[in-house]
């Protein structure tokens, strides 16, 4: 059996042994229950072993993609399973199963239908692990959407107040993006001889012009493609979505929504639209990196007024990014390369930055930033913790967020596509604007006076959240000191990627010349 | 029929008419002495006199009764639908009289007495007249015409007959004509199932639908070789006379069913005077009364003419070959002794309840006639 | 003529003869057992049901080709389509047994009708000559009416079977006068020698040729409630009992959509001038029904609060897709729709049935509020179809409207706009069919909610549908093979005249 | 002989007056004779073609129109019937529990 | 217009049967009492088999008036009398506008047939002349061998449903799905259930 294909499945395995282990239900719902969250704990760090294992048969110097299988499955219309991995997805893949077992951690408290809750995270899983292995659009596809109805389920039954309206802007936003999209794959399948969805075969293809798509059909598909994954970024304008359902999500959903299922947006912009209509990217390059940019500043000053620390923390996601959109269009080494960082480092950051959310709204059940105020005394380890985490996420040096920030930036300021260096500039301000929200939030969270006697008495975090917290944190601080071990994954696939777009090196000279 | 209509012409016309005119009066006089016969033997089974003063042992009695019917005062009741109230008797009587067009009164090619002389006459004169006609009179076929489908033409117009006594049931709009319209709808389709089924196995072995035709195959063994007496079509010998089971008891379902459909006692629950004061004409009087009275009659002669045809080889009998002239004797007899036994039998059997009647009808008759199919079939392919 | 000629062979209309003859059984059976004999009556019907559905995969046996002069073909399409309707039809004996018994209504006529419904459109499906598009196609429809109005005490049945009944007669006397018109300009009721005479210009009378093809597809376009001759379908929908519905729904959309290959993407498919023209006219109209099929049924669905009045404009909606892979003449991907179609359709209708409870008395959508998780294996099944017919993955619903799409885009590239409008309107789908699944499980629990009953063989009936509908979500490899290229209409004669 | 136009314009003005007729008629028994109306003139058509081609195919197809109109008259008063027994109204407007 | 100069008797049975139609069909849509309704059309259907008639069909022309005039039309008026339906009240009617669509849509309906109708010219009539009974028996029992035994299944069909819709509800059984209807939706009915149920 393939190492991909073990992993992700295993959690779908899971949710088929969870359900048989509800089959004998003996009654005493507590127990079960606890039974049903250890269960699910057990398979998502089951899970996440078998990643590292892949991890560890990846071989960074190879740009193509391994750990190949490759079967026929839809015969008639050329569909095969082919999964493996390369550059831009193994790190993804390792943060997924990274953050389920601790997304299931944060999910400790939730007491309503726990069986369900757990089969839909497993779900999910499969699923989100599934769109990064895919190496066969149509397979892609599938798992693409079976991200959403886990998702949907977790906002609408387990969510907040607005969950209902959350769960169903959530859904039918990513279902228009992604069936344009399916439209774009039909025709690109098409264009491509109407024998195979296969990404590899198909980006060869394009890059050796034996597959010829006509100019303004390019254009039509790119955006069908872009408009799915904008949606899923979100890119501004199409953020809006993002934090409604940040807000009505369950804390686990939230982390995962932030730290995974954003992702693949960005993952697609760089699988499809990159390599599969590169002079439409170059054109459209300085629009994409001018949206990035508007999602910036707008989503850093739209978090600064939160009142609520969930939406502040998803609009600072709808900022960060940008700067990931922004690094992809750079077209340059370090700005994808960052981008791809950025993506891990925001997951990390920004998931952690919901658990800790999570954890206090557990304690006080409101999230108003205005009610809370000098909570580090009573929750001295929380408070350091959370301090490190927005920290990470607003890019302090030596912190992950850092790395990517810096890389996008430098690699942006170096970009051919046009007016980058102003872009550049704005983006930079971006990450000022972040330090001052996060900065604000903290010293009106976490210092000052005790305005509320509730806070006085507040717990600090138990064993099961500090095992969830402390693992992000260590993260976050690896990345930020040895970010090169991260980077040499992705280098070659990203350079390939890069290549595809403004071809050899040669031409990039050339396009300098033009400016 | 069609081809009488894209090939006609003026002395066709005229003749038909001629004929038509002839039959018509001649169904209406058996019709008036029916009426006469009927009360005249009903009379003798009940043991009082009848009509005996109008003429001689009342023989003009029918003729009194007509006047009488004209002279009545014609009365449409308040509450009725005035126009369909008026068309009913119409829509009962004229399907009813259309029927006579393929009555095979007597064999083809008559010699007419004096035909020479009215042939030669009819066809100098107008010849002077410029018309150029070219009649031949030496010899007649006592019908109007035969047609390709003369039984179904017969079926057609009969069931058309129904659609009087529905209208004169409902336009009436009282309750008594509403139940009367509707028992008697419901009966004559019923029953004009096993008719016509029972009507299908004499069809097997005549083999066409033209009701001259038919009357003529069964002139066979001297005049003799009636239907129910196996026909002739069964081919020869002894084994022929097999078909005669069959043809026997599809006679038995005709008759009965025919009763039926005609209203007669005893299913003569649509009119039954006790329970429904009169049926579907209890609101009409005078003429209009008596355009249903005299399609009733019609309508029994009509099925007494098809049994004849169908089943006693119409106006077959012995020395028919000789004296072509005995054909219509031979058919008028078999009819008249058809109207006999309907009187036989009012004036002896009780009537039936409705449901009985329904029940009769469906799950008697209509599955004899089917199995009476059947066994018309088989001895069909095994005779053959 | 010599009865050899005609070649006679039994084989090839075995399965009609054996559902035929299964009805007349039943009806024997109930009038000579006592009351309640539902579970004898249900099991002959299934019997006979399954039989067929031997008969029909030994049809091939019988060899491709047409018999009894012409009457009826075997092919694929007939044998895919027979076989979609044969499982519906199973499908809906199965969760007639509970509906019948939880409603006392007699058992042994439903059965009857329900097999008198299936030989109807087994020899819709088989049609090769006019003669027995309309026969099939009535024995069918007549059938459904008096099943719509099966709850005779309820009004709302009644009503539903009258409307149904009153509209669906219309649109035979429009397909009927097209039929007319047709052999009147060919001389010819039989579908292949129809294909030739056009072919061969032989038409004498071109323009009443149009006309006629124009009216039959108005008839057609009656009988499977496509825009603008769907006014029917919510009303006759929502009256009739669910399990009707179900079947209504399904089954004879299926049996007259393969009619409708037959007769338009075989027929009418002809070469020559005229064939090219007539042609080019009907994929037109098909092409512009098809948009305003699938527009109007998901628009209105969207304002629905009544569930089964949202599934029959979703059906609505259904038949517009349907109708995109039409325009191709390709029988594959449209067969494959109508099985994905009818699994997940009956399989929703099912659950609907057991949750309005006896008598449909909870077909609101607010009376399903928060029992999502009350009966967790009927809501998700539920979810499940629902999310099936939205065009979900991993489910069956997605991967035949993939067909579909692709079908289109590649067989008419005059006609790509219509995928398009296809694709906006699965968007537009979504969110209707998300609305049942909002309630059920993100809404508070309503009162009064009774935990229904599910049979032994209703709980059968749900889980085939179930696992239908995710295996060919899943692996649909294997079935659309069996249609596969052999079901490519038109192969003998000539090519389409799509440019 | 007949022009054959003729038989078709008559069956063709006969089928519409009973298309209009289903549009104006809001009783149901009325409607259905309509329908039936439409069913007898496209009989018309197929006799007329028959004649005029010379094959008995129209002729039987015109059989087979009013064995399903027979049944489809039995099945649609059996309906009419039905209703009438739980609503006393053959009005398909008033037949609104079902709304259009 | 030379084909009015060689008018015939044939042309004189077809326009008096035509114009009978088509007066009565008008009968049939205008009138508001559906008795006159069948009955107009008891007239359509009878000036049609008159003209079946001028066109050879013999056979059709008799079954045309046995099966329609003679059944179906009995079957008409007798519900209308069963069911004792009078005049209809002159009732607001909901959906006035189709009434507005009709005559339009009746004309551009004619108007389409009829231009069609002027492409075909006056094509001579076959000299084969179907129509008798023996052409019809034939062509039945060989070519339309399959839908004309498939007819029984219709007929049976029809008369399992007719027979079922229109049989009347005994007390009996209204109290039998009374009864049943509550039990099934009692919630008490579970634990009375037989033992082949099973709970969702």
């Amino acid at each position: 059996m393939n190492l991909i294909t073990i992993t992700t499945f295993l959690p779908l395995i899971g949710a088929i042994l969870l359900l048989l282990l509800s089959l004998r239900d003996s009654g005493d719902q507590k127990a079960a229950n606890n039974l049903y969250r250890y269960a699910t704990l057990a398979i998502t760090l089951v899970t996440f072993l078998v990643s590292l294992v892949i991890l560890a048969r990846y071989d960074s110097s190879n740009a193509a993609a391994q750990l190949v299988q490759k079967n026929p499955w839809i015969g008639s219309l050329g569909v095969y399973y082919h999964v493996g991995i390369d550059g831009l997805s193994i790190w993804l893949v390792i943060l997924t199963t990274f953050l389920m077992p601790i997304a299931v951690l944060a999910s400790w408290h939730v007491t309503k239908r726990v069986r369900e809750y757990m089969l839909f995270m497993l779900i999910l899983e499969t699923g989100m692990i599934g769109v990064f292995v895919s190496l066969d659009m149509f397979l892609f596809y599938l798992f693409f959407e079976i991200t959403l109805i886990p998702m949907y389920f977790l906002i609408g039954v387990w969510g907040g107040e607005r969950r209902i309206y959350a769960a169903i802007k959530f859904f039918v936003y990513t279902v228009v993006g992604s069936l344009l999209m399916l439209v774009a794959i039909i025709a690109i399948y098409f264009y491509n001889g109407g024998t195979t969805f296969d990404i590899v075969e198909i980006t060869n293809n394009i890059q050796t012009g034996k597959t010829l798509i006509p100019g303004n059909v390019q254009v039509w598909l790119w955006l069908a493609f872009a408009l799915a994954f904008c949606i899923k970024v979100p890119l501004f304008p199409f953020h809006t979505w993002l934090p409604d359902a940040h807000v009505e999500a369950p804390t686990a959903g939230s982390i995962i929504l932030a730290g995974v299922l954003l992702k693949m947006g960005t993952y697609g912009l760089m699988r499809f639209n990159l390599p599969f209509f590169p002079s439409v990217s170059q054109k459209a390059a300085p629009w994409m990196m001018g949206l990035a940019v508007i999602g910036i500043i707008y989503g850093a000053l739209v978090a600064m007024v939160q009142p609520d620390m969930k939406k502040l923390v998803a609009y600072s996601s709808v900022s960060h990014l940008g700067f990931v959109v922004l690094g992809i269009f750079a077209f340059t080494d370090q700005g994808m390369q960052g981008a791809l960082y950025q993506m891990l480092a925001h997951g990390i950051s920004t998931g952690a930055l919901f658990l800790g959310v999570g954890i206090i709204y557990d304690r006080r059940h409101t999230r108003q930033i205005a009610d809370f105020g000098g909570i580090s005394t009573p929750m001295p380890q929380y408070s350091t913790l959370f301090l490190i985490v927005a920290l990470s996420s607003l890019g302090l040096p030596l912190l992950n967020g850092f790395i990517g920030e810096f890389l996008i930036l430098l690699g942006t300021f170096a970009s051919p596509v046009p007016h980058a260096k102003m872009f550049a500039v704005l983006a930079a301000l971006g990450v000022i604007l972040s330090a001052v929200y996060l900065l604000w939030m903290i010293q009106r969270v976490f210092f000052g006076e005790i305005t509320k006697k509730e806070n006085a008495e507040l717990k600090d975090m138990d064993g099961r959240e500090v095992l969830a917290m402390v693992p992000l944190v260590v993260l976050a601080i690896v990345m930020g000191v040895k970010p090169m071990t991260f980077l040499r994954g992705s280098e070659k696939t990203v350079t390939l990627v890069k290549e595809y777009v403004i071809g050899k090196p040669a031409k990039v000279a050339e396009n300098h010349q033009d400016k | 029929m069609s081809s009488l209509i894209n090939s006609i012409d003026f002395p066709y016309v005229l003749g038909a008419l001629i004929k038509v005119v002839i039959f018509w009066i001649t169904i209406m006089i058996i019709c008036a002495y029916a009426v006469y016969a009927e009360r005249r033997v009903l009379a003798v089974i009940q043991n009082r006199l009848g009509p005996n003063r109008v003429g001689w042992q009342g023989l003009l009695q029918p003729f009194a009764d007509l006047i009488k019917f004209i002279f009545k005062e014609d009365i449409i009741p308040m509450s009725v639908n005035r126009a369909l109230y008026v068309c009913a008797p119409i829509i009962s009587l004229v399907p009813a009289m259309m029927v006579l067009i393929v009555y095979p009164f007597g064999p083809d090619n008559l010699p007419l007495p004096g035909g020479e002389f009215l042939t030669q006459t009819i066809n100098d004169l107008t010849t002077k007249l410029g018309l150029g006609w070219n009649v031949d009179l030496r010899s007649v076929n006592l019908h109007v015409t035969h047609f390709n489908v003369g039984i179904l033409y017969i079926f057609a117009m009969t069931g058309l007959g129904v659609y009087g006594i529905v209208v004169a049931g409902w336009a009436s709009n009282s309750k008594y004509s509403l139940l009367g319209g509707l028992r008697s709808s419901a009966q004559m389709v019923s029953y004009e199932l096993g008719l016509s089924l029972s009507v299908v196995a004499v069809l097997l072995m005549a083999g066409t639908l033209d009701l001259t035709e038919i009357v003529r195959q069964q002139s066979g063994w001297g005049g003799m070789r009636w239907n129910i007496f196996g026909g002739t079509s069964a081919g020869e010998g002894l084994k022929s006379l097999a078909m005669a089971i069959p043809a026997i008891i599809a006679f038995f379902i005709y008759l009965i069913s025919a009763i039926a459909e005609t209203n007669r006692v005893p299913f003569d629950l649509p009119e039954a005077e006790t329970e429904l004061v009169a049926g579907f004409h209890t609101e009409y009087s005078a003429l209009k009364f008596a355009l249903f009275f005299i399609a009733e009659y019609v309508n029994m002669t009509t099925v007494s003419v098809l049994a004849t045809s169908l089943f006693l080889g119409g106006w077959n009998g012995p020395f028919i070959n000789v004296f072509p002239w005995l054909g219509p004797i031979y058919f008028l007899g078999k009819v008249f002794f058809f109207l006999f036994l309907y009187i036989w039998l009012r004036g002896t059997l009780p009537r039936l309840r409705y449901d009985q009647l329904m029940n009769f009808g469906w799950k008697f008759l209509l599955p004899a006639a089917l199995f009476n199919i059947a066994l018309a079939a088989t001895i069909a392919v095994l005779v053959y | 003529m010599q009865l050899t000629s005609l070649n006679l062979n039994y084989a090839a209309i075995a399965p009609e003869s054996i559902v035929s003859v299964a009805a007349v059984v039943i009806m024997l059976v109930d009038a000579f057992s006592k009351k309640g004999a539902r579970k004898i009556n249900a099991g002959i019907t299934l019997v006979s049901l399954v039989l067929a559905l031997i008969a029909v995969f030994g049809l091939n046996s019988a060899g491709r080709g047409s018999y009894f002069s012409g009457m009826i073909v075997v092919d694929p399409i007939r044998v895919f389509f027979s076989v979609t309707i044969l499982i519906v039809s199973i499908a809906v004996t199965l969760l007639a047994s509970q509906f019948l018994r939880d409603e006392a209504l007699p058992p042994g006529e439903f059965f009857a009708l329900i097999l008198f419904a299936t030989a109807g459109m087994l020899l819709l499906a088989g049609a090769g000559d006019l003669v027995t598009v309309f026969l099939g196609l009535e024995i069918a429809s007549i059938t459904t009416y008096v099943m719509a109005g099966y709850r005779r005490y309820d009004t709302r049945a009644s009503e539903s079977s009258l409307k149904y009944f009153l509209l669906g007669s219309f649109a035979t006397a429009f397909l009927l006068y097209g039929m007319s018109l047709v052999y009147g300009a060919t001389a010819t009721t039989n579908l292949t020698a129809i294909n030739q005479a056009i072919a061969e210009g032989k038409v004498q009378f071109p323009a009443l040729l149009m006309i006629g093809a124009a009216l039959m597809l108005v008839g057609f376009g009656f009988k499977i409630a496509s825009a603008p001759f769907h006014l029917w379908t919510p009303d006759v929908y929502e009256g009739a009992p669910t399990i009707v519905t179900g079947f209504m729904g399904t089954a004879p959309k299926v049996a007259v959509f393969a009619a409708f290959l037959h007769t338009f993407a075989e027929g009418f498919n002809a070469g020559g001038p005229l064939g090219s023209q007539l042609h080019h006219v009907w994929v037109t109209a098909v092409a512009i029904i098809a948009a305003l099929t699938m527009t109007i049924g998901n628009i209105v669905a969207l304002s629905q609060k009544n569930i089964k009045r949202m599934l029959a404009y979703s059906s609505i909606a259904h038949a517009g897709y349907a109708l995109v892979g039409f325009v191709t003449s390709e029988a594959a991907p449209v067969g494959f729709y109508l099985l994905v179609y009818s699994l997940m359709s009956v399989g929703a209708f099912a659950v609907i049935q057991l949750l309005a409870r006896a008598g449909d008395q909870k077909v609101e959508a607010a009376d399903y509020a928060g029992i999502g998780f009350q009966t967790p294996a009927l809501s998700f099944s539920l979810a499940i179809f629902l999310f099936s017919l939205a065009g979900i993955p991993p489910t069956a619903g997605f991967m035949s409207k993939f067909f579909i799409f692709k079908s289109a885009w590649d067989g008419a590239p005059t006609l790509r706009w219509l995928v398009v409008v296809a694709v906006i309107n699965s968007i537009i789908s979504v969110y209707y069919y998300l609305y049942p699944i909002v309630v059920m499980f993100f809404r508070p629990l309503a009162p009064g909610f009774v935990k229904p009953r599910v049979s032994t063989m209703t709980a059968v009936a749900l889980a085939l549908a179930l696992i239908g509908t995710l295996y060919l979500g899943i692996l649909p490899n294997r079935v659309m093979s069996s249609i596969g290229r052999s079901g490519t209409a038109n192969t003998a004669l000539v090519q389409p005249a799509s440019k | 002989m007949v022009p054959l136009s003729w038989y078709l314009a008559l069956s063709a003005v006969l089928f519409t007056i009973g298309v209009a007729g289903v549009l104006i008629q809001r009783n149901a028994i009325v409607l259905f004779m309509c329908i039936e109306l439409m069913l007898n003139s496209v009989n018309l058509t197929l006799v007329a073609f028959s004649r005029f081609l010379g094959d008995v195919t129209g002729q039987l197809f015109v059989f087979i129109v009013m064995v399903v109109a027979a049944a489809e008259a039995a099945v649609g008063l059996a309906i009419i019937i039905a209703l009438f027994r739980t609503r006393e109204t053959l009005n398909v407007d008033e037949a609104d529990l079902l709304k259009l | 217009m030379e084909q009015f100069a060689q008018i015939q008797v044939s042309h004189l049975f077809f326009l008096a049967f035509a114009s009978l139609a088509v007066v009565a069909a008008f009968n049939v849509i205008l009138q508001r009492n559906p008795i006159y309704s069948a009955i107009g059309l008891i007239v359509v259907m009878c000036s049609l088999a008159g003209l079946f008639l001028t066109l050879s069909a013999e056979f059709i022309a008799a079954i045309q008036i046995i099966v329609y005039a003679g059944a179906i039309m009995v079957l008409f008026v007798f519900v209308i009398m069963l069911l004792n339906i009078r005049e209809e009240d002159a009732k607001a009617d909901r959906q006035k506008y189709l009434k507005f669509l009709a005559v339009p849509l009746f004309l551009a309906l004619i108007g389409v047939v009829m231009a069609a109708l002027k492409t075909i010219g006056n094509p001579a009539a076959s000299s084969n002349v179907p129509g008798t009974v023996e052409n019809v028996a034939e062509g039945m029992f060989t070519n339309y061998l399959l839908p004309f035994e498939a007819t029984s299944v219709l007929i049976l069909m029809a008369i399992v449903g007719s027979m079922f819709l229109a049989r009347r509800e005994s007390a009996e059984d209204t109290n039998e799905i009374e009864t049943a209807l509550n039990a099934a939706n009692q919630p008490t009915a579970v634990e009375e259930s037989s033992e082949e149920e099973v709970h969702a």
